[in-house]
């Protein structure tokens, strides 16, 4: 179902930023189920340093907005015992850079238990957490890190591109009774959308949508290039009719809308902030030669980080940053 | 009320079945394994019966643990059933994880058995979040988190004590010290005397106790678990103990020799408890060979209904994943489904 | 250059094992550079768990041959503090499921240190682990989790699948100033192999090699799948000509030699154990649609672990782990 | 020799000047952070200034140090050039890391400055990695890990330390408890009352002293740094302090009042110092002044430098990822470089 639908459906909508979407999300959720509960560094008083949680402590409480020491093995950890035995932990990353702390609890623990004991366990616990370049915040907080965990059995990730994907998925995933992990791209939390403010609200796991409609080329986009991609196609429509699909969910991945979108246009251009070996671009490229070989009319672009870290200073980061001008070039080229 | 507690006869009787069964079943595992009918690897708790065993007759029904790669020890002292257990080390359909774990993830969540496990360290966090649950729900429970000598090196470990002591969770960690981590001797892993001197980072009691002791490990964890549910946070027993067999079964222990091995079967936990049972006059010796005999059959039982059991279908690989099977694998379980018929044969 | 060509122009070769090639190649670097040194849990009198470091502590001594306590962090953590002060640590993590806990020095120091610093540092650590399913070690011991490295920049990943290929990529890797993970196939520990006992042999890293030559279809293969291949090409010499390729290197990767053999063949089955969403077929894949799109007749087939753990039944086992079959049946599919 | 030490006149002297650099330093920084002119984040060591440099007061010049994310004090206690710092921090191509790391990764590893750090904890691992250099070349340095009381959560300083203690090397971890972790008191984070006492869990020394004393915090480091030379293994020293601006700058710190800092700032190290230099004669109000006025000239200058510095050519951007470009980055840095001239322009 196209994104446009889900909203036309939705009785009423409200425009405001991706961080207040994913806020009334988590709320909505708080609300809902008592089971739920965030925990993290200084998502409680603090109000999480980039302000996702601001507001929460103070409606929901210590016991339910949870500030942890910096333990981020501990806490996940922590989140994956407490999922495993009757609770409903969100647990925030506060950056996606930090992932590497605690990545075993994520990998053997959070990922495997309900497979290696036969189903024996539900696993439902969250992991928020920011990513990406933009904000100057050099290497070690500015990383793209979701091809990790979309790659890992067991785990589900979803990475939003616009403020109604946000709220959706983030009650999504706290509903799901297994990991999901939610990438929010942190420079797109000032954009602005319409989203529905009905609580049951949910964006299904596992769902692309669509757009924006187009016929000669489709570019597939997460985060923050999915609104870079929509801008590039408007300022291109007068010569090439472009189709934009926003992945959301990385894994379960929605194969069909996206083949389906190159059977028609027969061009596609995969736009993600990933560096660009082994990054999400590259499941989507061999899915789609794997679904709509035929239909390919020229090689698919991959527009993502250039295999570097973030750098620091302006210039250098700008560089190597994908945006909507690499979109542009790459539509230019196959088209 | 305990499953077993060591303070009535009836419970020490109980406990000695336990540590019997313990020994059975692993020495037998051992045997299977060196037949090549156990696949993968087995680690064998023998000589370190009294630590789970003394653990778990501190705990509740429905208190957590969450152990090790060393964990038949502990399913069994929290009251597994042997035969799925021993189905589950023949890669079983019927054994506790329907053949998809093994030894080192056996698990049964709902007898608060959260899982043998494979990474060393990574239990005392799933403890740690077991105490979570317990202290969000308000609910009567602790969480106890066994561990290994070597374990205590890792930083989840650290990690996982901190979080409970400053949130005064209800946990309990044993540490398991039996002087080695594989082939390397606790000196050489820790610069501690006592593996429970660590409890001074936390400001937690420590204590360490006589492992080859049933009733001194069962009345340090009693006592922690009192405190956990007083709500005063975790302690730190570290039970002094000894494995009898190598790391894992097919390990030649360059690293030791017999004498050290034999010095330490002195202190048998069997024996002292049983010899001891027998002195206060709980139990004859007539009565002892009884119970070994009993548990002799009853594992060997075991090991019938585990070479018995069916393998499980192929297409099981694909099962549990996730709560609903996705798509990515949806393609190759249907396949699998649809081959079914010709690869499945005799699949005992 | 084709693996072959390697061998023969060798002076002098021997047959032996894979696991005695990388010791052989281990002995052959303490031996000619006395910065290097080895460390690991059990390395050392132990003789590792896997056997392959076995004897090198009685040659060298507990200096050179170093037991860690059992804190990945702590010593990979280390490595790289004393390759960016001057010796060449060789590190073996154990099993490559154990990365999780030692994550956070590799991505965000080891990785990153030289790019960061402006390049003020080397970074010349070598970290050498096991992986794959095949001996019922279950889900926390099976895994295959070379992709996260590959991908991840500032880190060179190589995945030998013959014996030659162990020693002369252990080599390159002690040697080079760049941190280069060794992912060493624990099945492939018993595989023969000639070796050139040159003490000057190495394997560059970024190079693949062409095993075995062939018209009708390119298999590019990693670890164990390269033997594999091998058979299932030789099985189906009589009815098609199968060119296999062993990939070697995952990071950087020799994206000529591939897309020069679909160039030839126009068909390509990629064959490497990691699971396959996001693994490390999808970027043979994307390059291969990138430079050769045109030479291609058919869509690329991937084999590769069904996005599951490893189960610890051996029918299970049997069941998700890729093999010749898988291979041939994908060579029939599209030839 | 060292650089400077609390010993002589002259080097008390250069104490005193190495703690006013750095609080010029950083009020020139979070200045120009706030105008905008410095992108990202920055931390400032404002308060803290005693702590990096009575450490690296008891360091030799070959000494090396591991930083954290709030790094500044640590690079000019150490010696670095404020006028390189303050350009990386401009992110200019003249900055320490040619503008590719900024605050967070300052770093000169020629002058045993092993970075900054963005990541929580992880300076330890790389001091002990440091030592284990110099343990296995047998040199005559040590390694310092700084890392603050938050820090103390992670598991990898945990095992840094336990590897350090085990292996006896020479490496000393100065922990800067500024009673804050962002916004989270100390006492939410760990159990212990001094941070200190988690040296118990390693049996090496753990001292804690007044961190807004220069000499206190000298004197310790020093002791501890003739045990690491002598073989004995490290120490962990507590070193009291304060933080007087916000996490970063930028941070509206809901989590305290200024009653709080008001009473910290009466203890003021750069004040305590001069004050006890001025009282046992060897400085005049005058020359306080002087050297005030001088500092601020200097770092007036490095803003200066900094600005006039050129900002990198973007194809900067791909060189330094290792030791040879592989072809996957070529292919983007040969077009930035073709793109050189066009987008280039003013690079100022
Ligand atoms: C994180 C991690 N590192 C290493 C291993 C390999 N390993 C398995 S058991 C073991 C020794 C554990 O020693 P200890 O904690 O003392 O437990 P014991 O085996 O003595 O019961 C090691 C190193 C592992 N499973 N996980
Ligand atoms: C592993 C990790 N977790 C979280 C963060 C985010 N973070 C940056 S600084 C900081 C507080 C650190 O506190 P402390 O160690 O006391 O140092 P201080 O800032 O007080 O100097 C946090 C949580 C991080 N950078 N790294
Ligand atoms: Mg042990
Ligand atoms: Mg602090």
């Amino acid at each position: 179902m196209t994104a446009q639908a889900e909203i036309e459906r939705a009785e009423e909508t409200e425009a405001m930023t991706v961080r207040e979407a994913i806020r009334m999300g988590l709320r909505e959720e708080l609300e809902r189920d008592e089971d739920v509960y965030l925990m993290g560094e200084d998502v409680g008083k603090f109000g999480g340093v980039l302000e996702v949680t601001s507001g929460l402590w103070e409606e929901f409480g210590d016991e339910r907005v949870r500030d942890t020491p910096i333990s981020e093995a501990g806490f996940i950890g922590a989140a994956t015992g407490a999922a495993a035995t009757g609770t409903r932990p969100v647990a925030e990353l506060m950056f996606s850079d930090f992932m590497g702390v605690s990545m075993e609890q994520i990998m053997n623990q959070m990922a495997k238990m309900r497979y290696m004991f036969g189903g024996k366990t539900e696993m439902p616990v969250t992991v928020r957490t920011t990513e990406g370049g933009g904000m100057g915040a050099a290497s070690q907080h500015s990383g793209t890190v979701h091809a990790w965990i979309a790659h890992f059995p067991g785990l589900k990730a979803v990475a939003p591109g616009t403020a109604a994907a946000a709220k959706g998925l983030t009650k999504a995933a706290v509903r799901s009774d297994d990991p999901v992990f939610v990438f929010e791209n942190k420079m797109i939390y000032e954009q602005q959308g319409e989203v529905p403010t009905d609580e049951e609200f949910t964006v299904p796991l596992g769902e692309a949508a669509v757009e924006r409609e187009g016929e000669d080329v489709t570019v597939v986009a997460t985060q923050r290039l999915v609104g870079e991609s929509l801008q590039t196609a408007d300022s291109l429509a007068d010569d090439v009719s472009v189709e934009v699909i926003d992945v959301r969910s990385l894994y379960p991945l929605d194969t069909e809308t996206i083949a389906d979108s190159v059977r028609k246009t027969g061009r596609l251009v995969v736009a993600d902030e990933s560096p660009l070996s082994y990054g999400v671009h590259a499941e989507i490229v061999s899915r789609v030669q794997e679904e709509a070989f035929f239909s390919l009319d020229a090689p698919i672009q991959r527009i993502g980080t250039p295999d570097t870290h973030m750098p620091f200073s302006p210039p250098l980061e700008q560089e190597v940053l994908p945006d909507g001008d690499d979109v542009r070039e790459a539509i230019e080229l196959i088209t | 009320m305990a499953d077993y507690t060591l303070e009535t006869e009836e419970g020490r009787r109980e406990a000695l079945r336990r540590m019997l069964t313990i020994r059975e079943f692993d020495s037998t595992a051992g045997d299977y394994f060196a037949d090549g009918e156990i696949p993968g690897f087995v680690h064998l708790y023998i000589g370190e019966e009294a630590v789970g065993v003394g653990a778990c007759a501190a705990l509740e029904p429905d208190d957590y643990i969450a152990s090790t790669h060393r964990g038949h020890g502990h399913c069994i002292a929290k009251g597994l059933d042997p035969k799925l257990m021993m189905a589950e080390l023949f890669g079983k359909q019927d054994g506790y994880c329907n053949g998809k774990g093994g030894s080192m993830h056996i698990a049964d969540v709902d007898s608060g058995m959260l899982g043998a496990n494979g990474i060393v360290g990574a239990g005392p966090p799933l403890a740690t979040g077991a105490a979570l649950s317990i202290d969000y729900d308000d609910r009567e429970q602790v969480a106890v988190g066994f561990l290994g000598d070597g374990a205590v090196a890792q930083g989840q470990v650290h990690e996982a004590i901190n979080l409970a002591a400053t949130w005064d969770l209800p946990a309990v960690f044993v540490v398991e010290n039996n002087r080695y981590g594989e082939g390397t001797p606790v000196e050489e892993q820790h610069n501690v005397d006592d593996l429970s001197d660590t409890a001074g980072a936390y400001d937690i009691p420590g204590v360490t106790v006589d492992g080859m002791d049933v009733t001194a490990v069962a009345e340090a964890v009693e006592e922690a678990r009192k405190r956990a549910r007083d709500g005063d946070g975790p302690t730190i027993v570290e039970a002094e103990t000894y494995r009898y067999r190598g790391h894992y079964e097919g390990d030649e222990q360059p690293y030791r020799d017999e004498d050290e091995i034999e010095k330490w079967k002195e202190q048998d936990p069997i024996d002292r408890f049983s010899e001891l049972l027998v002195d206060r006059g709980e139990l004859t010796e007539e009565e002892l060979k009884e119970l070994r005999d009993e548990i002799e059959a009853e594992i060997e039982e075991a090991v019938e209904y585990a070479q018995d059991a069916p393998l499980p279908d192929p297409s099981e690989a694909y099962e549990d994943m996730f709560a609903e099977m996705p798509p990515e694998i949806e393609r190759f379980a249907s396949q699998a489904r649809a081959d079914g018929g010709s690869l499945g044969g005799d699949r005992r």
